[in-house]
């Protein structure tokens, strides 16, 4: 019964934010220079079109109504027409989002797959002197690596010197699978760099937590192994943070995905934004950025699901006194 | 027989970033296979430290720095990763403090006790071994999280896993202080009746004199990092032969008549940084004379106790130390006549 | 430390002096070499380290200020004041930074103010949570129910006891938030959506430097490695606060 | 308020009782669509008179805590009555009854703010009513607080910190001390002193010998004990430690499930306890 009105709320909650993210997106769009009809139609929109418009959104009706005349057309999947390719947006969008989507589940999984067992390891090794040192200088080194940099150095590398790989040459995976990996491990580890020693560090604190429990003392006084202990009591006690964490960082690498699908030049969502900001296509930056944060708050409520499966006891956090 | 615990003149410090902390001050004892030992101590006595030694648990800031511990015959300070390691899961068990934090929370009850059997518990074998532990509906606390229990519920699943293993020698450090009284007397005799079933010794650390002498056989009463009184638990209660068990006896609200004022212990216990010159009690003894500052006491025979103090038979002899009420029967439960007082 | 980021654009030179030929590799007289131009690119690195960490560290100043008032608030009162800041945080925190960042930048249009208004509202989320969570901790603390029932006024408590004890907090998250301005600022004015040339910033260089880079790598090499040691040393100075603040025990497995 | 015969038996009747709870329910809820209750306080009655200390006991879980919280104006009842001195409401009145009610808590290592000294800490509510008495003007409460608020206000404070020191037990030093230089015992007396330094006139001890060590408890017992006798406060005594209660407490309740099951004089409860649960508490002691 607890678990269900939790649910409720969750859910709540979650679309609560997701109308507030709407509304400010709204608002940036009706406070942007050259105004909303500009906005959507682009400057040199015929008045026909400018005429559909304005009956369409309502534009003589209150600010509330065209909100509403807005999301419905947003929902509906119209996110109006390119100015520069005068096509419709969500086209454009969806025939770009493979693209970005493909960087940022290769950049996952090296984060799953390197980032959690790296971080296991440092907390597991860590000694109260300061033994993990290394472990802590590299992730934090990984943390300090922005893609804007390490990104410029690695195409500047692959570009003049011959190292078995070459910069650009997108190829969609369904045409050819071997070039279109040989085209994205470049952008894909780049963009991995971040989010695998994210990810180490996050690991490393959530399991140097767990190790101080007195269930993990209770283990070793059972005299069970350290490899027994950290697949039975440690992983998963220590998954809630690293859940969380994740999926932040899924959608902060389709933030960093802008930054290295413009440097590789891939055809991806974030280099379309970034051209769309540059030629004042702002269509195309709502929608991209309305697109970007509805991600991110469903993968919100798919860590909480995860989160609560992981561990039965729902979290109940301190909230100040109830005087 | 020998003797299954024997601890030798054991010191243990811990390390801090700014100084380093001596918890154990050169302790002795010794513990018989089968026999019931409580250890009785305040805050920073050194009992908690002495428990996680045996099963060689410090922190990793602890260290052995002095004297020998050794569980039959073994050197747990000496023994290899994996020796140690089978030395916990064969011939010792251990439960905490914290029932429902040594309790894995993400881990149904069943699956965790499953595990400490070694994969060798069928769902009968589970549920026989929570029965054990006079849990009522075991099927249904198999399947419950362990936040879904009470506390001493959490205790007992504790226990059962503890007990799996019929270890020869149980710590209990502090098992029943976070257990509402109702529940800490049954909690006990499940403790107890297991370990006689099993042949089990017990060390029970624990801060609560009188609870300890009405289940053990013996007490040792722990003071600034070393046992400074060690006897049967009857005539360690009745006739304390250092001052400071003394002490602790005439401080306990529980133990004072209507109207009479707790004779409290003036100060405050120590924290060592090194090894103690004298007597680490000295300076609150009402008894002290020059000699206790300066001079480590050595162990002295008074009646039955063995006694860390200069004047333990000086004062035997004149009575100085208050006699007490003698503890009720041990094992059982005492029942109060309505009317009379209890101790 | 905000007027030392400020004189420090105005050592080594006038950064806008064509001092000689273009895209020159690092030499006795331009230790860094020269940019596309010709301006010498040791001027042009300080200017841009200024005017980076400069506007950063206001924007920080401006977050670590709203942070706090807003998140003792919060965690002190609890209940409806709490949900309304944290449902507010939320939805900042649902825009990841860079988006947030392109957002702003659009809706402001791009520039100075763009990339501090980006910085204050990326770390804003990220501060008022822990601030919050700290002050709600601290507020359940023996300490301020015994003022409460002594009478002692609410702006009092506030100030004399959760603030001075979730300062720590503040701390680390301040030196944490000024990592992730900086790295806000870099990526906006890289995306030419920030600072904009012919002022100098980080990103502004590493961007210039990035058009260059085939011809001449010291351009980006340069501005990259300093960004870098930046970060990282604010990292470690706020692992070492955090530390300090919240040390942590340590166990092994053995 | 009489303070020299140290039990209240002479001031019973003499006022009205300082603080009354008149069936007193606490219900918290939970849930969104169905609402859980949990009872944490039932038709509590409670009366506490002048010179007075009321013990209560009972299990966690028990509405002790709630009692407490309720008995200082930090939790309004649901339903029932809560009278100061025969004046209904705590809370609303804070700042009119500064200094003359005050907390001593379980904790030691929170009951003083870790980055104020220890002179600071037990000046604080001297403060607060001092301020108030100010305001209002009130000599009776003036002749209470000492003769500090007729200097100025820090000479006086720094002098009634050093006598309340004193009277816990402790150098005038230790003013200058920060709380992580004392041991838990010392910061319970300081947290004594601060809650004791406006004279007030009702005092809750809510477990706050609890944490401490066997040797050291009795000292602060008595401590409180000795103070009571000369102060004369009326006190609320709340602990799951029978033995801690039945030695300061002059009547005795004890809690199980959100209700008083048994009140009664302490020495009839050593004596005679009616309860069966009462019993029980005292076979586990």
């Amino acid at each position: 019964m607890r678990l269900f009105s939790w649910w409720i709320r969750r859910a709540l909650g979650a679309a609560a934010t997701l109308v507030g993210v709407s509304i400010l997106v709204f608002l940036a769009l009706r406070a942007m220079p050259g105004g909303f009809a500009e906005t959507i139609l682009g400057p040199f929109a015929s008045e026909e079109q400018q005429r559909e418009l304005a009956q369409r959104y309502g534009l003589d009706d209150s600010a509330l109504a065209q909100y509403w005349l807005w999301l419905q057309a947003a929902l509906g999947g119209d996110f109006g027409t390119s100015m520069i390719s005068q096509e419709p947006v969500a086209d454009e969008l969806s025939s770009r989002l493979p693209v970005t989507g493909q960087l940022a589940v290769m950049a996952v999984l090296a984060a799953v797959f390197i980032g959690v067992p790296l971080g296991v390891l440092t907390a597991v090794r860590a000694r109260a002197d300061g033994g993990g040192t290394v472990g802590r200088l590299l992730s934090g080194l990984g943390v300090s690596l922005p893609e804007f940099v390490l990104g410029s150095i690695v195409v500047f590398l692959f570009s003049r010197y011959a190292l078995g790989l070459s910069v650009g040459g997108y190829v969609p995976f369904g045409d050819d699978p071997a070039a279109n990996l040989r085209a994205m491990i470049l952008p894909a580890a780049v963009l991995s760099v971040f989010a695998i020693s994210a990810t180490a560090r996050t690991t490393r604190d959530a399991v140097l937590n767990v190790l101080v429990e007195p269930y993990v003392t209770a283990a070793v006084a059972r005299g069970e192994s350290p490899a027994f202990i950290i697949r039975h009591h440690i992983l998963r006690n220590a998954a809630a943070p690293v859940v969380v964490l994740i999926t932040t960082i899924t959608a902060y690498l389709l933030g960093g995905a802008i930054i290295v699908e413009y440097l590789f030049n891939l055809p991806g969502i974030g280099s379309y934004v970034v051209q769309a900001v540059g030629r004042r296509d702002y269509a195309v930056v709502q929608a991209g950025v309305l697109l970007a944060a509805a991600v991110f708050i469903v993968l919100n409520v798919v860590a909480d699901l995860l989160v609560g499966l992981i561990d039965p006891r729902l979290g109940v956090t301190a909230t100040g006194r109830q005087t | 027989m020998n003797p299954f615990l024997v601890v030798d003149n054991l010191a243990v410090d811990y390390e801090a970033p700014d100084r380093r902390v001596r918890a154990l001050d050169g302790v002795d004892l010794t513990v018989e296979p089968g026999e019931t030992v409580g250890i009785v101590g305040e805050s920073g006595s050194g009992k908690s430290t002495l428990g996680s030694a045996v099963g060689r648990l410090l922190p990793q800031n602890a260290q052995s720095v002095a004297g020998t511990m050794s569980v039959d015959g073994e050197e747990v300070f000496g023994l290899s990763i994996g020796g140690m390691r089978r030395l916990r899961r064969e011939r010792l068990g251990f439960i905490f403090q914290d029932p429902i934090g040594s309790l894995d929370p993400t881990k149904r009850v069943g699956a965790q006790l499953k595990l400490a059997l070694r994969g060798r518990g069928s769902a009968p074998d589970v549920a026989r071994h929570l029965e054990r532990v006079k849990l009522p509906d075991p099927r249904r606390v198999a399947r419950a999280y362990p936040h879904q229990l009470s506390g001493g519920m959490a205790q007992r699943v504790a226990i059962a896993i503890a007990m799996a293993s019929e270890p020869e020698l149980l710590v209990a450090d502090e098992p029943t202080a976070a257990l509402d009284s109702q529940v800490r007397d049954d909690v006990l005799s499940v403790v107890f009746t297991l370990a006689a079933e099993a042949g089990s010794g017990i060390l029970w650390l624990s801060h609560d004199l009188a609870a300890v002498g009405r289940r053990c056989a013996r007490v040792a009463v722990m003071y600034g990092g070393r046992v400074v009184e060690d006897g049967p638990a009857a005539e360690v209660l009745a006739r304390p032969a250092h001052p400071y068990t003394d002490a602790l006896a005439g401080s306990a609200p529980a133990a004072a008549a209507p109207g009479e004022r707790l004779q409290p212990v003036p100060g405050r216990p120590p924290v060592l940084t090194g090894p103690s010159p004298g007597c680490a009690f000295a300076d609150r003894c009402r008894f002290a004379v020059q000699r206790c500052a300066v001079e480590r006491p050595r162990p002295v025979r008074v009646r039955t106790q063995d006694v860390l103090c200069h004047r333990a038979a000086e004062l035997a002899e004149s009575g100085a130390l208050a006699a007490h009420a003698p503890p009720p029967s041990r094992m059982a439960p005492v029942p109060v006549p309505v009317g009379e007082e209890t101790t | 430390m905000v007027a030392a980021f400020g004189s420090m654009a105005n050592l080594g030179g006038d950064p806008a002096e064509l001092a000689g030929a273009r895209l020159q590799p690092p030499s006795p007289e331009h230790w860094l070499g020269t940019d596309h131009l010709g301006r010498s690119l040791v001027p042009r690195l300080l200017e841009g380290v200024g005017v980076t960490l400069l506007l950063s560290s206001i924007a920080v100043l401006a977050t670590a200020v709203l942070s706090t008032a807003l998140g003792i608030l919060a965690g002190y009162a609890g209940g409806a004041l709490n949900d309304l800041v944290m449902r507010l945080v939320e939805l900042l925190y649902a825009f990841p930074s860079i988006v947030l960042a392109i957002l702003v930048a659009a809706v402001v249009g791009p520039g100075r103010p763009a990339a501090m208004a980006a910085i204050v509202l990326v770390t804003i989320p990220l501060m008022t949570r822990l601030v919050r969570a700290a002050s709600a901790a601290v507020s359940q603390r023996d300490y301020v129910t015994s003022a409460i029932v002594s009478g002692v006024r609410l702006p009092k408590i506030l100030v004399r006891h959760v603030l001075p004890n979730v300062s720590g907090t503040i701390a680390v998250q301040g030196t944490y938030a000024l990592s992730v301005g900086i790295l806000v600022e870099g990526g906006l004015s890289f995306l030419g959506l920030g600072v904009q040339p012919p002022q100098a910033s980080l990103g502004v260089l590493i961007q210039e430097g990035g058009v260059y880079m085939v011809a001449a790598p010291w351009l980006i090499i340069a501005p990259g490695v300093v960004l870098i040691l930046a970060i990282l040393s604010i990292n470690v100075v706020g692992d070492g606060l955090r530390d300090r603040f919240e040390p942590r025990e340590t166990r092994s497995l053995r | 308020m009489s303070g020299e015969d140290g039990h209240p038996g002479g001031d019973v009747g003499a006022g009205p009782p300082v603080l009354e709870l008149d069936e007193v329910s606490v219900v918290f809820s939970s849930g969104l669509f169905r609402r859980e209750h949990v009872h944490a306080m039932r038709d509590v009655s409670l009366r506490i008179e002048p010179g007075e200390t009321l013990g209560v006991v009972g299990e966690s879980g028990s509405g002790k805590t709630t009692t407490g919280m309720v008995a200082l104006g930090l939790q309004r009842p649901t339903s029932g009555a809560v009278r100061f001195e025969g004046v209904p409401g705590v809370a609303k009145r804070r700042r009119g009854l500064a200094g003359s009610i005050q907390v001593v808590l379980q904790h030691p290592q929170w009951s003083l703010d870790p980055r104020m000294r220890v002179g600071d800490s037990v000046a604080e509510p001297f403060g607060a009513a001092t301020h108030r008495t100010r305001n209002e003007g009130d000599v009776e409460r003036d002749r209470r607080v000492g003769a500090a608020t007729h200097r100025t206000r820090d000479v006086g404070a720094a002098e009634a910190v050093r006598v309340m020191l004193e009277e816990v037990g402790l150098e005038p030093s230790f003013a200058e001390r920060y709380p992580h230089e004392l041991s838990g015992g010392q910061r319970q007396r300081v947290a004594i002193a601060r809650a004791l330094i406006t004279r007030p006139r009702f005092v809750v001890f809510d477990e706050a010998v609890s944490a401490l060590d066997v040797s050291v408890q009795a000292q602060i017992l008595n401590l409180i004990k000795d103070l009571q006798a000369e102060f004369g406060f009326s006190a609320l005594f709340i602990s799951h430690d029978l033995g801690a209660v039945r030695y300061v407490a002059h009547r005795i309740a004890v809690m199980r499930h959100g209700e008083v099951v048994e009140t009664a004089e302490t020495e009839t409860f050593y004596a005679n306890p009616s309860h069966e649960y009462s019993r029980q508490l005292l076979e586990a002691l």
